[in-house]
């Protein structure tokens, strides 16, 4: 099922150097909303862009739901201005939902506002699943999580000013050994390089790996077909047309490793 | 009151689905009561399955998007069999757009659509497709080719058979002419117009085909040159589309001389626009007095000089 | 780093006015330094003067604007005695714009200016205002007839001749290749997009000649496929034209395909844009290590399939 | 001598019914601005439309100036959210002045925001001119200056709920008689329509009646020629393209009522 529905903001705010959180409300797209899953924003009602604004869910109960995001453009902008009781008009839930492998320890990596997904995912398996938790940033200021090794928690900074210096592929190396992924699977979302990154690592050495992917996206609902991935796979399926490129906004946003050609889209 | 006719079949108001900008219509049926449209034209079907074009495939610009889908679609075949079962159940008109490289390829389409157990009630037929060489766009430039073409195909069915037409030319009234002579009921105008754009940090063009097609508020003045110049021409009727995006844009197409109208890019944004649409139309003809909004077609004042 | 050439002349940069939308200069002398631009090319002017076409000539749309000036301007012979002196002394390079019905318009206009006490480098043939019936667009259309036209002013002037294209034709390589084969330095492309736009409250055309020119950024992806398509086709120099509203633009542009670009509308929002933009593109050029903005020029990575 | 300059907010502030009236700074162009000049203004940097908004000034001092505006689109909402230091990038002073004729009672007719340049006006002159000002709005609430037709200040409403009812064209009659006007010249500024009914009436009787028009405007300083007013007089000049079409940023925005066709532009 999906909604569009008119959600009222409970509440705005910058987590991190220019890094937001942003808290809705929701009737009902939260109740039945899966960590990965994303939802598509109308950011004001006099947005005059084309295209709304797809953001991953970072947080979902039962009325209400959150967002992070980093302002980089009109749409985004406009959120940074959102005060508690502004309206947006949304569509979700989207997409599908992290799989996660019951006999497998995870590794959580998010870069940047990568984190949304991760962290929602993170939070929601925690206490029933061994966890291992990266937030990669550029820097320091960038972060809003406590480096803390003891409980599994990482955070790594391109200039090393906090955590462990190097991207998010570097600082998973440096605490597992390449034996250490057999019992292991990954969930990844982040810039698109270290995505591609881990994707290699991670079809090279037969490890299980899910990736969170971003496509630009007109519609979100699967009747515009200009989200497409291209597939690994040629296995023929009913819609034949969708055998070689998925809609990522319907068939993803999250593929494992080994179903697609690349995460540089 | 909004009700209009093309030959003998009733509409219940003049807005449509435009080709490709709602999928199969079942991917929305969760919050969009489909049935509250004039009529739904499908995404183009052809004669075999096409898998589309490399990703990225679209792209936004000032107003617009640029797209080169390159008519994905599963083939009529397929289509036939796994779409039109559902597309029966909605209760509006159903108008399947059908794209093809060859003269055969729209006339086997055709010939297997008509034997499908269907209740369509007419054809669009896309000849301006910009994004693959086998769009039709031989046809959409050629007055000659449109005119065998739409012959052909009229030879094949009494249903409903509209041209669309391409902005991408020089006189889009021959190609409305060719249209016409050939026995088209309708024309639609416009498809996107021929767009590009470059990412200037890679040096790639935002769209794997280079050249795409644009849609949006920013062709809405092309569109409506366009229509302005096909009613000054054509007898049959005009169905208006580019970058329609609120009951204002609707009215203006009208008054330019559309008879019906398709919404396209808007449908992303406002998956359920036609619902207010349609109350709106509705309060525009009370607000104003006028019995029914066939009054308005073409109903432009411009002073003689 | 920024300074290129057509034939033996010399451009400081290659941002251009585009013509008709700085006036004659004077204007606006209070404030912009006219000399940072590469080349100022003048409002269209023709054999006789011409009055325009009858208000209003101006609107918004979105994302751009439309307009149908119809080429008010003063004539050749007043513009010889009243704004050369004024051109004369603006140190950059001078093109005179020139549009008109016949072919003996342009030649005589030509050949008048040709005589001039005049120290302009070249002519910009504007065969593409779709504003007026004697905006030349009957040439701007007909490969053959833009052949002779360039032919024939060719023969008449050394100075650099430039055509200017129009994006409403079927292919504007066509008529790109007929100004090569006819003798032009260039090509200039594009004019404006065929537009309308309806006011709805009175159902009057918001422009008096009902159908207008659209442009602005809105026109941006059309006047980069247009400039793709003729890189393409062309030998010739292409100068890029359309909803250029800052550097990333011109970059875009230049990427396309087009060495020299010309600012329009955004001249109106931005008297003095120019001045920015050429640090801009110098700090573009440093930043990249680029050394000479020329190596920009057609520089898109396609990937081969 | 036309500047572009950025001007900061000092104050902006809504001074009657969804009628605001915003105080800018500058440094060039209020010193030389006259009573009639308008100025085109870019309400912010971001502002995505393709030709800045042309306003009235309604006050110039040595260094700054004030415009009345109505937020309906765009452009006057952005320029209503505006807040004290906020900048704005404008260009002026543009147009032509009001010329005042000395040995004439001025009556001054400003209808809606069109009051703005009146206003202007009547300040300038009110202490050494006999002037009768006429203020026309709708309805009561849109009025920010009191009816006093002892100090010959007169307020209109259309629904009679202030002032006199009726609009500005029938409050001037209701207040002068045809032969009063001889010595008295009428100054306008406002609806097109009433403007149109007041040049009509100047004209068939002979009275020297100014009028301020409005059209849209490209550009606002004569290089678009999109502005253009019809003008009656066909005399030569020596910009023969400019005979029989003016530019109103340029040539006016002030026309005597006998010199242009009509005020419907
Ligand atoms: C499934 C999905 C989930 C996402 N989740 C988040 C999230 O949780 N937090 C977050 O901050 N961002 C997220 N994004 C990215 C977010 O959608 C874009 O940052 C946003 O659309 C930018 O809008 P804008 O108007 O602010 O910027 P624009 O001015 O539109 O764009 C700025 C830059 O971002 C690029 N861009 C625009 N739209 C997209 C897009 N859909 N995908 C990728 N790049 C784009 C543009 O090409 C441009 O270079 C997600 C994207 C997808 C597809
Ligand atoms: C010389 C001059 C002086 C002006 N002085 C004032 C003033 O003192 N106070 C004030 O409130 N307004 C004044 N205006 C009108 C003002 O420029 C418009 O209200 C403004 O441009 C609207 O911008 P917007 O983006 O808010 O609305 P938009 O969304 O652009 O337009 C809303 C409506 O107004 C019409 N419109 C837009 N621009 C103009 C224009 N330039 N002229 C006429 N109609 C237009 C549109 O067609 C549309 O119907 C003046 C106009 C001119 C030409
Ligand atoms: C993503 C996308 C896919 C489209 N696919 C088709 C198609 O399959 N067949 C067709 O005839 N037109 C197709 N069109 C064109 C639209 O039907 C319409 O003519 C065009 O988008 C202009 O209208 P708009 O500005 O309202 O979108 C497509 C348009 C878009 C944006
Ligand atoms: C108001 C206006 C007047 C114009 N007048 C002329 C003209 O006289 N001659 C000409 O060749 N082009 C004329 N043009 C076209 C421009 O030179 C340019 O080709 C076009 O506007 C597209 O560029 P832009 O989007 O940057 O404005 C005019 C454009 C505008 C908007
Ligand atoms: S975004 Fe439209 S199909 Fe995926
Ligand atoms: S507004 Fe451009 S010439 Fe007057």
């Amino acid at each position: 099922m999906i909604y569009n529905e008119i959600s009222k903001v409970i509440d705005n705010k910058e987590i991190a150097e220019n890094i937001f959180e942003a808290h809705l409300s929701s009737d009902n797209l939260s109740k039945i909303a899966k960590p990965g899953q994303f939802i598509n924003i109308l950011p004001s009602s006099s947005f005059d862009k084309t295209m709304r604004r797809p953001m991953s869910l970072s947080y979902q109960d039962s009325n209400s739901f959150k967002i992070i995001y980093k302002p980089i453009g009109d749409g985004t902008r406009i959120m940074r201005s959102w005060k508690e009781g502004d309206s947006a008009d949304i569509i979700g839930p989207l997409g599908n939902a992290w799989e996660v492998s019951k006999n497998k320890e995870a590794i959580l990596l998010g870069g940047g506002v990568g984190i949304a997904p991760i962290l929602n995912l993170y939070n929601n398996i925690e206490s029933t699943h061994p966890s291992h938790l990266f937030f990669g940033a550029r820097k320091k200021e960038e972060h809003f999580i406590d480096h803390n090794p003891d409980k599994n928690i990482y955070i790594s900074t391109d200039d090393g000013s906090a955590g462990i210096k190097g991207n998010l592929f570097e600082a998973m190396k440096s605490i597992f050994d390449i034996n250490d992924f057999k019992d292991k699977s990954i969930y990844v979302c982040g810039p698109p390089m270290m995505m591609e990154a881990v994707r290699k690592f991670s079809v090279e050495h037969d490890i299980e790996c899910h990736l969170a992917l971003e496509t630009i996206m007109a519609c979100g609902i699967g009747i515009c077909q200009g989200c497409t991935v291209e597939k690994c796979s040629d296995e023929s399926s009913t819609d034949t047309y969708r055998n070689k490129y998925e809609l990522v906004c319907m068939d993803g946003p999250i593929y494992k490793a080994n179903e697609v050609k690349t995460c540089l889209l | 009151m909004l009700a209009l006719k093309i030959k003998d079949i009733t509409f219940k108001n003049p807005i449509m689905v435009a080709s490709g900008t709602y999928g199969y219509g079942n991917e929305v049926s969760d919050f969009v009561n489909l049935s509250k449209f004039g009529a739904i034209i499908t995404k183009s079907v052809t004669r075999n399955p096409r898998e589309g074009n490399p990703p990225p495939r679209i792209f936004e610009v000032s107003s617009g998007m640029l797209n080169s889908i390159g008519l994905a679609n599963l083939g009529v075949e397929k289509y036939i069999e796994e779409k039109i079962p559902y597309l029966n159940k909605i209760d509006t008109n159903i108008i399947i757009n059908i794209a093809g490289t060859r003269i055969d390829d729209y006339v086997e389409t055709l010939e297997m659509l008509e034997g499908a157990d269907s209740k369509h009630i007419g054809y669009e037929i896309n000849i301006s497709c910009p994004n693959v060489k086998e769009g039709g766009m031989q046809f959409g430039v050629s007055p000659d080719m449109t005119k065998e073409l739409t012959q052909e195909l009229r030879k094949r069915t009494d249903k409903i058979l509209i041209m669309k037409l391409s902005p991408n030319v020089t006189s889009i009234e021959e190609i409305g002419l060719a249209s016409q002579d050939g026995g088209a009921d309708a024309v639609s105008a416009i498809n996107t117009v021929m767009g590009m754009s470059v990412d200037i940090k890679t040096k790639k063009p935002r769209l794997s085909t280079i050249m795409g097609g644009l849609s949006g508020p920013c062709i809405k003045p092309v569109a409506l040159a366009n229509i302005h110049k096909l009613f000054k021409t054509l007898d049959i009727p005009i169905i208006g589309i580019g970058g329609i995006s609120n009951c204002d844009d609707v009215i203006e197409f009208m008054l330019t001389g559309s008879r019906f109208v398709e919404l396209g890019t808007i449908n992303y944004k406002y998956p359920n626009l036609v619902e207010t649409l349609v109350d709106q139309l509705q309060s525009y003809l009370e607000e104003q007095s006028i019995d029914h909004i066939k009054n308005i077609v073409g109903d432009l004042m411009i002073e003689n000089k």
